[in-house]
């Protein structure tokens, strides 16, 4: 397949459009990271498209030496579920923010989910609405002061992953801006999956929302506040590697590792477990006092395609009845003749 | 009750009639109109019905809200609607005779089911005292019959329960009906074995009651004549009777095979829209995707995402989803890409009457976006035209590349006629050509003549590029927010839509090319304005019609055909919408006439009103 | 409280418009538990509102005599939530379906239970549209042949409770319209919850999706194929009470009571678990074979609630403040003085 | 630079002056030009302001897209625009000078950055050759100042670092306009020291940095003049500068305290509209609540339920998100309830160019919503008036019991002037009252003078009764599809929509009461249209004006206004949509002034139309 496919660098995949992020912005090191996945992946370039809804994040496409629809506020998954379908053969990455996908498209999100659309889905979750210059969003804590909360929020946010495994989805993996190689890596997983890949990417806007990430991702604590999950491997975490993290009854528990307990007594992460109640226990570690935040794939699991299902009835159907005939078509049912 | 032999009786040959059956919507007044439709027009009828039924919603059985009603008008002349009055009419409880019989011409038959005329039948109806006794119906000729133990008689034998026999009492009805208009059963037959392919005995069921109510009317006095309606002389061809959804629907597999682009719609469900989702979700073997989305903007915007990738792309919708739509078009119209959306529409505001009609979104078509934002905005005039109109639309987005508003209505979508089918060589052929030449290659280059920019689907090597919302820069299609290219691009996006105008036919009245007044339609009031004026002309008067099938352009001669006119007059289901853009720009004095009661025209409406304005001019 | 308050009866809640559903409607027995349960509230009836948006389900309002609202398609949760946020003093509830609540208004749904807004909805599952005569909606089951979808439908179904505990839900129960007595209870339950009370009632379409849950709610089966939760009580259900359901690593198992095997061993439900995985392992046994469907209250946990958090910050605004004088707003900032 | 007797120079005496301060978007030119704004205002100056920064994203500093502009007009006369040439410009950097110096009138002052204009500065603004180099400023006096090395100097004390140095640069340049205009810093001081409250060091080193400014021109002899512009003759009164955003939400706070009702907003975040939710999210003292709700529909819907339940409700937008309303503000028509509705327009079509004004929502407003469904339409015509709209939006709404539709737009948004504070005595007070006797309620009765039904608030024990969007019978307020009850409700509602005339006021023209040309305008082209028209009359034409507030239902004596005048000429940023109301509505051959390039009109854009139309006149 990829005999004659020529061999892309990062450049490839750069466009001449000046990159209209701010100083800092965490989107910078997400386009590079993207910038640098493509080319391995072993796809022509023409078969790439972004699609986007409104956002800072959603300026994404314009950067991408792709196809790119930079669309409207919160159907960036409507738009690429028709693409999809309709295109089988492209590959539609969306690029997205927390309020473009969580707010108002939240709907068409949990949507696209659920039909488990073959599409790969980044959303740039900075907890504030950078484009419009700060307001709160689903996933801002609450209590939050933003320009529309000076007196702090009153909404309880989402819990991204948790909200995507209640909609179904089949992959769910999280990573971090500033986490390049793990980022790459998440991207190459989700870049495998069939069906929706649903990648939350955590992302610092350091003009509205500083900062906002950085109890999990400064140097000194990230070893013990967030875990990376590996497929196969037991739930260990902390700067020395000497926690993890095992069933008590009907939850989690934290286990210091020595004194008795050692890695055998620990969940050992299955991204293929069937049930996604297990993912979806992953998922609700965040924030909570003692637990990690989880990083990486917390599930992928096949299910059928949506636009697999869609092809195939139209195969099968073809197949029986032979290619529609416009002539037939328009016969049908009762007609009579006029001389 | 012997069979014995036929007593002679009377046989009438009459141009033409109106038969409506109404009952409850339990009582499968649909099914019987439509069978007595379909065997009409293969008999060689013209024809035009109405069906008019209940909110979506089941009434309880026997009430007022439930009544349900199916009116066909057959003729062996041209016609256009379906009837202002009605020469027959077929009550089966006293909600439907309550509600319909206004509608019935003095002397006219009307069969009545006696059974459901019981105490508590009255009360639902909420009437005090019988009709079948206070004398009210004295003007008519009444027969009332059993129909609900005639039927039961007539099935006994088939060990059905009684719910079961009860449900076949409308083929009793039916077949009195054929029997009043000669006609075979034969399409009947085989409608009921088609439908009733599992369960042989219901088919039996329905064709004995039939045949009953056939056997009623010729074994008994009860009629003292039948009638004989000749076959119309329609234009030679083949026909099929055909509703406004279903030549929508295939009028828009039609324009995809003439295009050669797979189609695609992506539609929510709604009043009275569903049935083009439903129809072509059947047409698989046609390479037709249908998407039910999950509300109407992932309706729209899928179909955007479906014409961003080269398919031919439809949304279909009725007022309320078309209100939710209007965001997205404003994408279509910024990223200049083919998209046909249709509005089927019906009664308002807001929820409004869904299964009632009404034009009244010409001017949310027209205007309903923010910003700048022109589209070409086409209607269909009669149930077959709906054919046309599709494949029309679907021409002239992907022509112009541009999205195409096309406005039915409820009583185009449901009602029916007499359909010449046309030959494949007949209709318009416009094979589609996407960009692949890379060099030279401008997202926002333009065709000098349509003003269209390439359509550049992806997958195609070396024409990546980013298309959005935000304003772009002439030719490049970069985002743009100088002064100068803004204002070009808004005039270049409207200049495009005024361009389409050299695709539109001047406009030839119909009846006087000029004279004392000009009736301006468009939409479903097509027939009732051709009945009126072939009227009105017969008794003298010099007027004519134009029935704009492009809103949006206007035809080029527009003005200048109202100017040969004393008087314009514009009849609409609505208060006054095409008026509005017909003054406004033209500055020409058309008056309204408006009626907004989720009901067409009556054709004695329109001439009332153009007497009423030839009485001012004289 | 109700010291003056009438003394209710069943046809206080009555009102005299015709009832248009059609005969054999599973609506018909939700409204007369409905109209059953609100004299039992100890609320002044001109305290009740029902808000709907369109649908079978959503004709619910004129039934009833309370106030009531019949919205547009999709968006009843949406107008509710400004209903008991501008008027906390109401008692707003929620008439939807499967096709309101989560196709058409999915959005206002999830967010309305992430805000944790105090309303009850009741979502009537009947697995179909109704109102515009069959089409598929996205509770019905994958391969549905209904008016959309003739050649069956290829999309995968929501699973309503898993939805709803994904969006942050902290009270999740489900009923059936069948199930006379177990929907009053429910529904009393839901009345006494502070937050969004979401409950799923299943029910059914006999014109066009007839015996949707006839799986679960034939005599014969009921017992075998589903299972009723109640807190505090251990997870055992069958005909004879011979099953039960215990954790096995990080999912549930079904098994035989006896053989060693007790009441004891058994997940006893606990409906005030602090993590909704536990509640959304419960909703994953849906469909799964040999696991019977829960019922009942899965999740009834306290957490802030929306108007109380609006209120409150008006209160303490107002009283560290003192009420705005409109005179003084007026001038705020610079102001200078022409004479 | 040692401190010396400052030399002595001339002072000349102006009517008036324009300065434009543009730099980067991280230049902080929006504050400086606040802060010219504030100091200009509180000496008295009649003034008017125009914002202009890029969409809302940021571009790499230096770039052309990332050139962010405030212009400033202030006299000592009344003044209506922020003026078509500017006498000052302040410009950063390369790129700024670029876009901007086109505007400079002829021997203009340019004070330019020279720190910014190095090889890779010229670079990012794309320019080949420094223009400091080209002679191609030549026709203007500059100043090239070396302002980042200045400000450095002036603040090494201070301890800070260069970047934060740096950005004190914008105050040395506002300490030179202070100097140049002879201006005190008193109250720049004062908001420095409120802004950094808790960073005393960042308030001292921008003081410091404005006082170098200042010095600098006072100690070098770069100005030869400084100038001088008294405050203007405006009606006594207390006055503060106001911004068309902060005066609508001022509006609807005043509005909800003389109604006596809870304000409630549900409103979704977009430009320019987002400021009204933020600064009504502020006024929790007054029992403001405001709803962030998930997206436009759940703001207007969630809205329309506080409504319900007795709040005065307000949702605000722009284009895309009005677009989105559509729908639910169908809902408000059919259950006839108050709200109110505010479009702050922006370029378009679908995102379109956020941060550009526009006046193309009109016929949207009007016309955009499936079936007949009508609703009045206010819309303000500068800043402060955006006050006065609010009220009368709500007044009509409580009163009449319908949705009002207000509309400004960007440019009145962010744009700002002096504005009397009225005292609370003198705002119209309209307290409301719900209903509250069962006796004779009917849902559907009606005011016979309003046409509105009663406000009936749940929690009113014996009022309970169900609404909502199907149609409704008259004065029942049931569910009812009857057709001529629906005609009836129909003309109803639209009815009542009329009968708001008997509250709007008749034009009086400005300028001449009848001659050669009426110029009719709405909204923020008022500034431009009265600059004009005085203008033109000082030259001896016989001109008038008016000015729409009330767009539906328009003014009584408009068409008999407009026959007064040969010619009517409608100035809008849009490609003609008022126009088409006043053709359609009075066959009136009244013509456009178009302009959509995102930007208002200039004074002598709008002079050249009128001298145009009064030379065909001739
Ligand atoms: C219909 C509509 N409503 C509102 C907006 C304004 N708007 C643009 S982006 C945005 C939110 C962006 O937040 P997010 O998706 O988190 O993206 P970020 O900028 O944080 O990357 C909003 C409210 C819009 N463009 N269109
Ligand atoms: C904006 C809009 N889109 C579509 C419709 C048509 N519509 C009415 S009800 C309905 C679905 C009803 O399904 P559900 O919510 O499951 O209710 P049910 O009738 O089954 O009780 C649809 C699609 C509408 N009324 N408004
Ligand atoms: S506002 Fe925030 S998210 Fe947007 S570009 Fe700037 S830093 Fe990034
Ligand atoms: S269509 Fe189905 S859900 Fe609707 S009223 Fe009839 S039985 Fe009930
Ligand atoms: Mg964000
Ligand atoms: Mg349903």
């Amino acid at each position: 397949m990829t005999a004659t496919l020529p061999v892309y660098s990062k450049k490839d995949f750069q466009t001449d459009q000046e990159v209209r992020w701010c100083p800092g912005c965490g989107d910078y090191a997400i386009l590079s990271a993207v910038q640098s996945v493509f080319p391995e992946l072993g796809i022509p370039r023409e078969k790439f498209v972004v699609v986007s809804g409104i956002g800072c994040s959603s300026r994404f496409p314009y950067y991408m030496n792709t196809f790119g629809f930079h669309t409207i506020h919160g159907r960036a998954p409507a738009v690429a579920t028709g693409l999809k379908v309709a295109r089988p053969d492209l590959e539609v990455w969306i690029a997205t923010g927390d309020g473009d996908a969580l707010s108002i498209g939240g709907n068409h999100t949990i949507h696209m989910l659920r039909r488990n659309v073959g599409l790969k889905v980044l959303l740039f979750n900075n907890r504030i609405y950078g484009l419009t210059k700060g307001q709160y969003s689903p996933t801002s804590e609450m209590g939050k002061r933003a320009k529309s909360t000076p007196y702090g929020s009153v909404d309880r946010p989402f819990n991204v992953l948790s909200l995507a495994l209640g909609a179904e989805a089949t992959f769910v993996a999280r990573s971090v801006d500033v986490f390049q190689p793990h980022l790459k890596a998440t991207l190459k997983h989700a870049a495998a999956h069939r069906g929706t890949a649903f990648v939350e990417i955590l992302q610092n806007c350091n003009i509205f929302n500083d900062r906002a990430w950085e109890h999990l991702t400064e140097k000194e604590v990230r070893d013990d506040q967030t875990i990376g999950l590996e497929h196969g491997q037991p739930l260990v975490f902390g700067k020395n590697r000497d926690k993890g993290i095992r069933m008590n009854g009907l939850d989690l528990e934290v286990v210091p590792l020595g004194n008795g307990i050692s890695e055998k007594d620990l969940i050992v992460h299955d991204a293929g477990h069937p049930n996604p109640a297990y993912a979806f226990l992953l998922s609700r570690m965040d924030g909570r006092p003692g637990f990690p935040t989880p990083l990486g794939v917390l599930r992928a699991v096949d299910a059928p395609v949506y636009e697999d299902g869609m092809s195939e009835q139209l195969r099968q159907i073809i197949a029986k009845k032979g290619p529609g005939q416009l002539d037939q078509l328009l016969h049908a049912g009762d007609t009579w003749e006029v001389r | 009750m012997a069979t014995t032999e036929a007593p002679v009786r009377k046989r009438e040959i009459l141009e033409q009639a109106v038969i409506r059956f109404c009952g409850d919507s339990g009582d499968g007044m649909q099914i019987t109109g439509s069978q007595f439709t379909n065997t009409a027009a293969l008999f060689g009828n013209d024809l035009a019905t109405f069906p008019d039924f209940p909110a979506e919603i089941r009434a309880p059985a026997g009430t007022l809200p439930g009544v349900s009603g199916f009116q066909v008008n057959f003729s062996s002349s041209d016609i256009y609607t379906p009837g202002d009055v009605v020469d027959v009419l077929i009550a089966m409880n006293p909600a439907a005779l309550k509600m319909n019989i206004a509608d019935l011409r003095p002397n006219g038959i009307l069969i009545v089911n006696t059974d459901n005329f019981k105490e508590v039948d009255l009360k639902k109806a909420q009437i005090k005292v019988s009709p079948l006794e206070d004398h009210s119906l004295d003007g008519y000729r009444l027969f009332a019959v059993e129909l609900t133990k005639l039927t039961r008689m007539a099935l006994q034998e088939l060990g059905l329960d009684a719910k079961s026999m009860d449900r076949c009492k409308n083929f009793f009805a039916l077949g009195m009906c054929y029997w009043l208009y000669n006609r075979t059963m034969d399409a009947t037959y085989k409608w009921l074995d088609d439908k009733f392919k599992g369960k042989p005995v219901l088919a039996e069921a329905n064709k004995r009651a039939m045949r009953a109510g056939y056997a009623y009317c010729d074994a008994t006095e009860a009629f003292q004549t039948s009638y004989e309606i000749p076959p119309a002389k329609l234009s030679p061809g083949v026909y099929r009777n055909m509703s406004g959804n279903t030549a929508l629907a295939l009028g828009f597999v039609a324009a995809s095979q003439q295009a050669k682009l797979p189609l695609f719609l992506g539609s929510y469900p709604i009043t009275p829209a569903s049935d083009i989702l439903h129809e072509l979700s059947m047409f698989k073997e046609f390479g037709v995707v249908t998407f039910q989305a999950e509300d109407e903007i992932a309706a729209v915007t899928s179909a955007i995402g479906a014409a961003y990738g080269g398919s031919l792309a439809l949304t279909t919708t009725s007022g309320p989803g078309m209100a939710l739509k209007t965001e997205a078009i404003g994408l279509a119209i910024a990223t200049e890409l083919p998209l046909v959306i249709c509005d089927i529409q019906r009664g308002g505001p807001s929820t409004g009457l869904p299964t009632k009609t009404e034009q009244a979104d010409l001017l949310q078509a027209l205007f309903g976006r923010n910003s700048e934002a022109p589209v070409p905005v086409l209607a269909a005039s009669t149930p077959g035209d709906c054919f046309w109109v599709a494949v029309e639309a679907c021409r002239i987005a992907v022509k112009y590349m541009v999205p195409v508003i096309v406005l039915s209505d409820g009583y185009l979508a449901n009602g029916a006629e007499p359909w010449r089918i046309p030959t494949v060589d007949q209709l318009p052929k416009f094979p589609v050509t996407f960009r692949t030449e890379p060099e030279g290659f401008m997202p926002y280059a333009r065709d000098p003549q349509t003003l269209a920019r390439p359509w550049a689907v992806p997958g195609t090597a070396g024409l990546e590029h980013r298309i959005g919302g935000l304003e772009k820069q002439d030719v490049t299609g970069n985002v743009n927010y100088e002064p100068l290219n803004h204002e070009k691009m808004v005039r270049l996006r409207a200049a495009k839509v005024e361009a389409i105008v050299q695709d539109v036919p001047d406009l030839v009245p119909a009846g006087d090319p000029d004279g004392d007044l000009l009736l301006v339609g468009w939409g479903s009031t097509y027939g009732a304005i051709t009945a009126a004026l072939r009227a009105q002309r017969e008794k003298g008067a010099r007027i004519g019609h134009v029935h704009l099938r492009h809103l949006n352009p206007l035809p080029a001669n527009m003005g200048e055909v109202m100017k040969r006119y004393k008087r314009v007059v514009v009849p609409e289901m609505n208060l006054g919408q095409l008026v509005w853009v017909l003054r406004a720009k033209y500055l020409v004095e058309a008056q309204g006439l408006n009626k907004v009661q989720g009901k067409p025209f009556m054709q004695h409406e329109i001439e009332a009103k153009i007497e009423e304005v030839l009485g001012e001019i004289r």
